[in-house]
């Protein structure tokens, strides 16, 4: 697998002048490497090769950068807008000595902001395979895996219940977030590979899953998740009373819901901020949103509240409501207050009601975004409770009748737009395997040599640069498919980039030249290099651990921790032996033209 | 390239395993990081191990300098003398105990400034005495003044117009004091360091090893890093060390070719 | 000395009180005392007089320092903690240093909490809680003859005394956010007018939509579409726990950190006390910040000695009554002004 | 004590550039006109290896002494700084880099150290001067930076200073020096409400003309200079290595030139040639090399050759500790070596006299034929002070040298017994007046002789010639009000300061006690010390040294109680110490 670079003798500085050295490896260790190292990477559920995009935006190479984007994540312009961006929780610039995380999704949208006009992702293409595949729902999950699949060769066909496909993206999420003429091209971009879409067409009512399982090879469910889970207290059926995901539809299908003076909206999630933010929009003086625990608890990022906030939406904590009063209509809520108990082992907190605390909430509106499960459609097959298809195997596509699949939210429940692609991904890869006994992708970490990164250390100092808004609320507010983030500047954006570390860069002392002698270690930026007695491994051969010691006759190792190193090459400067290596490390899917081995 | 976490891993233990810095002691160098001399330590302390001396048979007595803290960071029986004095007391020392192997190290401005008049005297005696020199051609204890071995032209806080004096050749010195055993090397290549020790230690009379290295703090001019690793080489295929002559010739004709210029067959007794 | 580490994070009423009680309670450990600020712990609650110039600023000071170094209560004044890990129980200070602890108080305190649709013109707004602060009134008072209060807690009514006594003509505004700790209502704000009104203040209802600087001495503020002119804007919108450096350290935070009657939080050894402890009310049918100078060196007490393993409950004033600033005050308390 | 009196210390690693950025601060407080006396212990170590500090005094007033409690310490290096937490007063403050490269376990930190009424003052330097200069190299400046802001300095008398300093090493390290100071006070500045100083007097001169920050060695340097030298020969040794640096640059444009020998034995030789041969020529040394010095200058000696040698004392005994202070050489520079060998030893108290007295060494060592050892330390050669700039005594330019008669020609006795002991001196080049030098003993005429007369004629004769340079030694300073006191304090060189500084606190006190300063310790003034010691209940002698060498010396000159205050630690006596003495020995008495 592993081409071997012989250095030429005594002089390491040709050693950077070797012809480039690119090699591939799937040994568990390496891959064990990338999570540790290249955090950003390894926390995207769809693996999007993070530092390379934004290396490549810093280049104002804008369309690669999209590219490298669109390679992994399938929706480079929606996700730069709507992403929960796991990865910036796991940015190493985020370490609290460090400052803050880059700004990785807002990146990922100047990169699609700014590339090529009428720039168009070209790409592999297998040739057909004579099958056919039948996707039901055109959403995220859906679209992600009608790309693949019709990629590597297949004939997809897709059924849609709603007259126009992107599923959550288009009637989940409002347009002041997500502009639809974005949203469009992105599909548009996924369908011109020959994808066959029917809209219109629900399951169960237009369509019937026999006739699929017996016309295609093989059928793919990802119908998403539409059945809002109602709060089951007395009330709830009265008019004014909206479940929040038919709110959001109807606000994103133009029918605009009436909502009156005071709305409260019971629920944590996006989905609830989206309702306040929109019921706002619809004329609403007074919105709260009304949550069980608190603040701390939400899981919508830290803009997503204070934009919120800013517009005048009050957040109420720790208030569990018990039934919704009135007279012919919603008039108010009556809650109780509740407390938090001892954290539970899944490291979630108990809540329980405070007995006698009941108290009252006057409104003439309640929305309940407290969340939505799948919808069941009649179908062959194992199921649960709610009679949805239960997932089988490890990957969780298959199901218990042959050829028939699952993915997206309807196999998770609720989750966020990137897990969804990476799971329409998973499914296809599955799929691919099952009809042609083979896989045409295979992960590998790719390494090659590179000379030192020109990054400056004053670049680490540079401020976190934040997403534009518009800023008076009158305009915000005036219609409601305004886009509130206005998106980065190129001179933001290119400045932002800089902040990256770039992470998938490996800087390595070779230990049988290294003469320990600290030259490194005395220009670190941190303790990122450390004299080491001894490494502690995991099963998989790994390095996990470090002994460090200052005894000199235990120094057996100078390494360098990629794991603490900041990437600022000053070690590799100052080398007087020329040991110190760096490595371009990233974590790749090769594609094997030839079908299965 | 990046070593495949498995294998790097692996190197580490193999290391640690082989205890091979047992001989070094527990304190921390305090030369600067970067300094030439961490090379010179490495490439003593293999030649010790491969030679599996006993620790405490060997003896390192030193100067003063930065060279002249040498003992504190070996494992061994060391002793820190006086300026330049470090091949008398090196001389006491194995006569008192022909057993010990017997290191005398020290800095250039130690060994040919103030303690030049000994170096003769010590070859002269050709007692088994293996005098390790380490010339980075310059002061650096006292902060950056010129030494012996300093180029023509080195400009320091001592000399602003540029040195005058011409330098000193220890190879040369050593060679025509008729030192029986005289090896070129550079810091920056530990292993020939290693052999050369080896060799050096196991030859009966005075050894005397020449080491090129670097003053990182106080030198940025001449004996750099970069510098000695462009100009340093190995001694020509042909280069017999037997023959006195064509070692002068050697020292004379190329300051920076490295190895073993001479090593005189042992005078049968 | 025993391993144990008490630690104090706070050094007001409640922190101090704690480090004592400690200091009586485990003789043999170390207790110490981190602060923020690089003062001796005065009484805040004063900081209103000191303004009028009726109390001295050594009277607002308590203990000497002599008075610690005695009891081997350790001292680290001026020194910011951003990081506490309650699985390895160990802080981490600003300037990066590690102390590991057996046992945790937090007693910071609270700082100003000023409402996200304010902080537009937050810097033209003063707000009164520490001893800087009081100062930057003092010298601001001199120089201008009126001042309008926003929000109003407990901190503006006694402020507003003192304005009214050195002369200053006030001007007080009431809404929703109004009377921390507790929920203004119409009844509530009615009841309030009133009372500000016989004491000589004006009160308005509404919300302020903008705030202009028009010279050192003047303000213009927008009230619902009225514009007028005032000396000083004194934003009391009540306290925010000065707790940022906790989020996402595991332990609930809502407008304090939520704790048992025991003053307990989630972890076993970490409890807290002052005005950042929030302890859930059955009067108010809320989590209520406990206010006040009294109370917070009772709850340092009360949460030292259950870190030292009694179980004293802090208990919670029957329904409408709060003791607050050795006032007699309960959910109306503002009829006391 | 009224007036400002501010002392500032900078701690760090050597390699932090602690000792820079003490320069700076110096150079820039002398500016806006504040008296200076500034000291830095660092180690002739190798990086990374000790510890550094500077410790400055400014004030209103001139001050020859350091005090023993630090006002404001700036930490680069809190493991070395958390030491001079027990030397910070009360109220002191301490500036400290908040943001270290990486986290430390408890009590590693120096906010872990500091009294509680001591106050903090935590700045980024590392991150600020890297996030202005694109490297942490200048976080000294930076921390002078913040020095400046929470002092209430002037920066831009800083920012003149630094460019002073950085200019000639090009723009960009310039900017880069600048940017990172600029950062310190930035930060500070909207950081810390609190200015400390702020009274700050203005106290900068309008005439343009300005004190010079000189070190001990520097003057030692510009008195050689001013006297004429002409050669030095040197070897480097802590602390008198920047003599020869200083000449080195200075020298050659005067015609003169520095060589640096391969040891203090050749060093010694060749100064005694060139003044054989009629040019002024210099070496410096410290104890180890003054030890190896002693045998030739007995020669000096022994064949009347003038030779002026600077011994900077260290702590010893041998390589001791090189980087501390100490007056224990006393006695090896007036008795060490070989035989009787009488010489002249004098020894300046503070910078000013540095100047004055290596001048003069050369007009002594020429007229008398001798050499002349001029005793500094550590303290003294390494202090910086701000002085006047100092003017030549005139005397001290002319040729000391006297010359024989012409009658003299043909018959010249090179060591004719005088009255004065000095015998007219040829030097090679005069015709007529050849002769032989040597280290054995010697006639007139200059040939060996071992007769027990004449050896012991030439031993008073050589006595004699030594006495009679009294004449020309400035005689001991009174510091004193006249009648009789109840302690006298006798002491010299660098520690004078101190009990100066001791005395005169005590005689504000109402106590009666008396100063006396003595320069020339070979020979001596025995009358003025003995009419003084007559004058004074008890005498109190402080010295940084063991034994009480100066004691040794003079103690039998009277019979009056003689107190030793001595010190053995390597540092420079502090007033306090001397002070607490004084207040002892009067106790008794009211007892």
């Amino acid at each position: 697998m592993r081409e071997q670079s012989d250095y030429p003798a005594q002089d390491g500085k040709s050693e950077l002048k070797v012809v480039k050295q690119v090699s591939y490896s799937t040994d568990p260790a390496d891959f064990h490497y990338m999570t540790v190292n290249v955090p950003c990477q390894n926390a995207c559920p769809a693996a999007t090769n993070i530092p390379a995009y934004i290396r490549t935006l810093f280049e104002e190479r804008y369309s690669r950068s999209y590219e490298l984007n669109r390679i992994a994540n399938i929706f480079p312009g929606v996700l730069g807008r709507v992403c929960s961006r796991p990865c910036e929780d796991q940015c190493r610039h985020g370490e609290p000595e460090l400052g803050r995380p880059v700004n990785i999704c807002h990146i990922k949208r100047a990169a699609a902001d700014y590339r090529r006009e009428g720039h168009i992702y070209m790409e592999r293409l297998f040739a057909p395979l004579g099958k056919s595949v039948a996707i039901i729902g055109a959403g995220p999950s859906g679209l992600a895996a009608a790309h693949d699949l019709s990629t590597i060769g297949f004939k997809v066909v897709m059924f849609e219940a709603f007259d126009q496909p992107g599923g959550m993206l288009r009637y989940g999420i409002p347009e002041f977030r997500l502009p639809r003429d974005v949203l469009q091209a992105e599909i548009d971009s996924i369908l011109r590979l020959g994808v066959t879409l029917h809209t219109g067409r629900r399951i169960g009512a237009d369509v019937r899953m026999e006739d699929l399982l017996r016309d295609y090879d093989a059928v793919l469910a990802a119908t998403g998740c539409y059945t809002s889970i109602p709060l089951g207290v007395p009330g709830e059926d009265l008019p004014g009373v909206y479940a929040g995901l038919e709110f959001m539809i109807d606000v994103t299908s133009g029918k605009a819901p009436r909502v009156g003076e005071k709305a409260l909206v019971v629920g944590a999630g996006f989905t609830a901020f989206d309702c306040a933010r929109s019921a706002l929009r619809l004329g609403a003086r007074e919105v709260s949103i009304c949550l069980r625990r608190t603040e701390e608890d939400l899981r919508v990022t830290r803009d997503e509240i204070l934009e919120a906030k800013r517009e005048g939406i009050s957040i109420k904590s720790l208030m569990l409501s018990q039934r919704i009063v009135g007279q012919g209509r919603a008039q108010g809520v009556e809650f109780v207050r509740t407390r938090p108990e001892s954290v539970r082992a899944d490291g979630k907190r108990e809540i329980a009601p405070i007995q006698g605390s009941e108290f009252m909430e006057p409104c003439d509106t309640v929305i309940v975004a407290t969340g939505q499960r799948s919808t069941p459609f009649d179908a062959p097959g194992e199921k649960d409770r709610h009679g949805i298809l239960t997932p089988l195997g490890a990957r969780g596509a298959r199901t218990s009748v042959p050829g028939l699949y699952v993915a997206g939210d309807y196999a998770t429940g609720p989750s966020t737009v990137i897990q969804a692609v990476a799971q329409g991904r998973r499914a296809a890869e599955v799929i691919a395997e099952d009809l042609t006994g083979g896989t045409r992708r295979q992960k590998a970490v790719r390494m090659e040599d590179t000379t030192i990164t020109d990054r400056s250390r004053s670049w680490d100092y540079i401020q976190r640069q934040e997403m534009p808004t518009v800023a008076p609320m009158a305009k915000r507010l005036g219609s409601a498919d305004i886009e509130v983030e206005t998106g980065y500047e190129r001179d933001a954006a290119h400045e932002e980039s800089k902040r990256c570390y770039l992470c998938y860069l490996h800087y390595e002392i070779d230990m049988d030249r290294c003469i320990y002698c600290r030259y490194c270690i005395d220009v670190a930026p941190r303790d990122c290099i450390k004299l080491v007695e001894s490494v502690e491994t995991n099963e998989a051969g790994a390095i996990v651990g470090y002994k460090e010691t200052t005894s000199w006759r235990r120094v057996n190792a100078v390494m360098i921790d990629n794991a603490r190193c900041i990437r600022c090459g000053e070690c590799a400067r100052v080398c007087p032996v020329d040991c110190i290596s760096v490595t371009k490390v990233e974590l790749v899917e090769r594609l094997s033209m030839e079908g299965g081995q | 390239m990046k070593t495949p976490a498995r294998e790097l891993a692996a190197k580490v233990k193999s290391i640690h395993d082989s205890h091979i810095f047992s001989v070094r002691s527990d304190e921390l160098p305090t030369w600067c990081p970067g300094c030439g001399y961490f090379g010179i330590h490495f490439g003593i302390n293999n030649a010790i191990q491969r030679l599996e001396l006993p620790h405490h048979e060997v003896m390192i007595v030193s100067g003063i300098g930065c060279a002249g803290r040498y003992p504190f960071f070996s494992g061994t029986y060391g002793l820190h003398t006086v300026h330049g004095r470090s091949l008398p007391v090196a001389t006491g020392v194995k006569l008192a105990n022909p057993g010990l192997t017997v290191l005398a190290v020290g800095g250039d401005g130690d060994g040919l400034g103030i303690g030049g008049g000994h170096l003769p005297h010590a070859a002269r005696r050709d007692i088994n005495i293996n005098y390790i020199l380490f010339d980075n051609s310059i002061y650096g204890l006292t902060k950056g003044q010129p030494s012996p071995s300093s180029p023509i032209g080195m400009k320091t806080k001592a000399s602003p117009l540029g040195t005058i004096d011409k330098p000193l050749n220890g190879s040369l010195m050593a060679l025509s004091y008729g030192a029986t055993f005289v090896a070129r090397l550079f810091a920056g290549d530990p292993e020939s360091i290693a052999d050369a020790l080896m060799e050096g230690i196991n030859h009966p009379g005075f050894a005397f090893f020449h080491i090129y290295s670097t003053c990182v703090t106080f030198d940025k001019q001449f004996k750099t890093w970069d510098n000695l690793k462009s100009r340093t080489h190995p001694l020509p295929e042909s280069h017999d060390p037997q023959d006195y002559k064509q070692a002068i010739n050697e020292v004379l004709a190329d300051d920076y070719s490295m190895g073993v210029l001479y090593h005189a067959k042992p005078v049968a007794q | 000395m025993s391993g144990e580490h008490y630690l104090i994070i706070g050094n007001g009423p409640a922190g101090r009180e704690a480090a004592i009680t400690l200091r009586e309670k485990a003789p043999q450990s170390r207790v110490t005392v981190i602060s923020k600020e690089n003062v001796r712990c005065y009484q805040p609650h004063l900081l209103p007089q000191f303004i009028a110039g009726q109390v001295s600023e050594e009277e607002l000071f308590t203990l000497p320092f002599s008075f610690f170094k005695e009891r081997d209560i350790k001292l680290r004044l001026g020194q910011c903690v951003v990081d506490v890990d309650f699985h390895k129980s160990q802080v981490t200070m600003a300037h990066k240093e590690i102390i590991p602890y057996t046992g945790l108080i937090i007693a910071v305190g609270g700082t100003p909490r000023i409402p996200e649709r304010c902080h537009r013109y937050r810097d033209r707004m003063l707000t009164l809680k520490t001893l800087t602060d009081a100062r930057m009134w003092a010298e601001k008072l001199q120089k201008v003859s009126s001042a309008l209060i926003v929000g109003g807690d407990l901190t503006s009514f006694a402020l507003t005394r003192t304005l009214l006594a050195m002369g200053k003509r006030v001007s007080f505004l009431l809404n929703e956010e109004s009377l921390w700790p507790v929920r203004c209502d119409d009844q509530v704000f009615r009841e309030a007018r009133v009372k500000l009104e016989q004491g000589g203040v004006e009160a308005l209802r509404g919300t302020i939509q903008d705030i202009v600087r028009r010279s050192e001495t003047s303000l213009e503020v927008t009230v619902d579409n009225k514009t007028f002119e005032t000396g000083i804007v004194g934003a009391f919108y009540g306290l925010r726990p000065d707790v940022g450096f906790l989020a996402g350290s595991g332990l609930t935070i809502e407008r304090g950190i939520l704790v048992d009657e025991y003053l307990k939080t989630e972890v076993d050894n970490v409890y807290a006390a002052g005005d950042c402890a929030q302890v859930y009310h059955p009067g108010l049918k809320d989590y209520w910040v406990s206010i006040g100078y009294g109370n917070a060196e009772n709850l340092g007490r009360i949460a030292a000695s259950n870190l030292m393993g009694e179980k004293t409950p802090v208990e919670t004033p029957q329904e409408s009554i709060l003791c607050a600033e050795g006032v007699r005050v309960n959910t109306s308390w503002w009829l006391e002004f | 004590m009224a007036g400002i009196d501010l002392t500032v210390e900078v701690c760090g690693m050597s390699g932090d550039g602690t000792i820079a950025a003490g320069g700076i601060l110096n150079e820039a407080m002398s500016r806006q006109g504040y008296s200076a006396l500034a000291f830095d212990s660092y180690p002739a170590e190798i990086r990374g290896f000790g510890r550094c500090v500077t410790r400055s005094r400014f004030g209103d007033r001139p001050k020859l002494a350091l005090t023993d409690r630090t006002n404001a310490l700036i930490s680069l290096d809190d493991e070395q700084s958390r030491s001079r937490i027990p030397f910070l007063a009360e109220d002191a403050v301490v500036l400290f880099d908040d943001k270290p490269p990486s986290y430390v376990e408890e009590n590693k930190s120096i906010a872990a150290h500091v009294e509680p009424t001591m106050t903090l003052y935590g700045a980024p330097f590392a991150d600020l001067a890297a996030k202005a200069a694109g490297s942490a190299r200048g976080r000294n400046l930076t921390a002078l930076g913040v020095f400046a802001a929470v002092f209430g300095a002037s920066p831009d008398v800083f920012r003149e200073v630094i460019t002073g300093k950085f200019a000639p090493k090009g723009e960009k390290v310039l900017r880069a020096n600048l940017k990172s100071f600029d950062a310190g006070y930035e930060y500070a500045l909207e950081t810390f409400s609190k200015r400390l100083l702020n009274t700050a007097p203005p106290l900068r001169r309008t005439d343009g003309s300005r004190k010079v920050l000189t070190s001990g060695n520097t003057a030692i340097a510009e008195g050689a200079l001013a006297a004429g030298v002409k050669l030095y020969f040197g070897y480097p040794i802590t602390p008198a290595t920047p003599i020869m640096e200083y000449l080195a640059k200075k020298l050659p444009e005067r015609g003169g030139r520095v060589t640096q020998m391969e040891d203090e034995i050749s060093s010694i030789g060749a100064v005694l040639g060139a003044f054989f041969a009629g040019t002024r020529a210099m070496t410096a040394t410290s104890g180890p090399g003054f030890a190896l010095m002693t045998e030739l200058i007995t020669h000096g000696v022994m064949s009347e050759t003038p030779a002026v040698i600077i011994d900077a004392q260290r702590a010893g005994p041998s390589t001791g500790l090189p980087t501390k202070t100490e007056q224990s050489d006393l006695q090896a520079a007036v008795f060490g070596g070989p035989g009787d060998s009488p010489r002249i030893v004098i020894a300046p108290t503070d910078v000013a006299e540095c100047f004055h007295y290596t001048a003069k060494a050369f007009q002594l060592a020429e007229k008398y034929q001798t050499p002349v050892i001029v005793l500094t330390d550590f303290f003294l050669d390494n202090r910086v002070e701000n002085i006047e700039p100092p003017a030549l005594e005139p005397e001290d330019a002319r040729d000391g040298n006297i010359y024989p008669d012409a009658s003299a020609k043909g018959a010249y006795r090179r060591y004719e017994l005088t009255d004065s002991g000095i015998s007219p001196r040829a030097v090679p080049g005069m015709e007529g007046f050849m002769f032989a030098a040597t280290g054995l003993e010697h006639v007139e005429r200059g040939t060996p002789d071992y007769t027990p007369a004449n050896h012991m004629a030439m031993s008073q004769k050589r006595y004699r010639k030594i006495r009679s340079a009294l004449a020309d030694l400035p005689a001991p300073e009174e510091y004193a009000e006249t009648g009789p006191l109840d302690v006298g304090v006798i002491s010299w060189g660098s520690t004078f300061g101190a009990a100066l500084e001791a005395v005169q606190d005590a005689q504000a006190r109402g106590i009666r006690v008396g100063a006396l300063k003595i320069t020339s310790i070979y020979p001596y003034h025995e009358d003025v010390i003995r009419t003084f010691m007559r004058r004074c209940r008890k005498i109190l002698i402080p010295e940084l040294n063991f034994e009480g060498q100066l004691s040794g010396l003079i103690g039998h000159l009277d019979g009056t109680e003689i107190v030793r205050l001595t010190m053995a630690t390597g540092v420079p006596m502090a007033p306090s110490v001397i002070l607490k003495k004084i207040f002892e020995i009067v106790g008794e008495k009211a007892a």
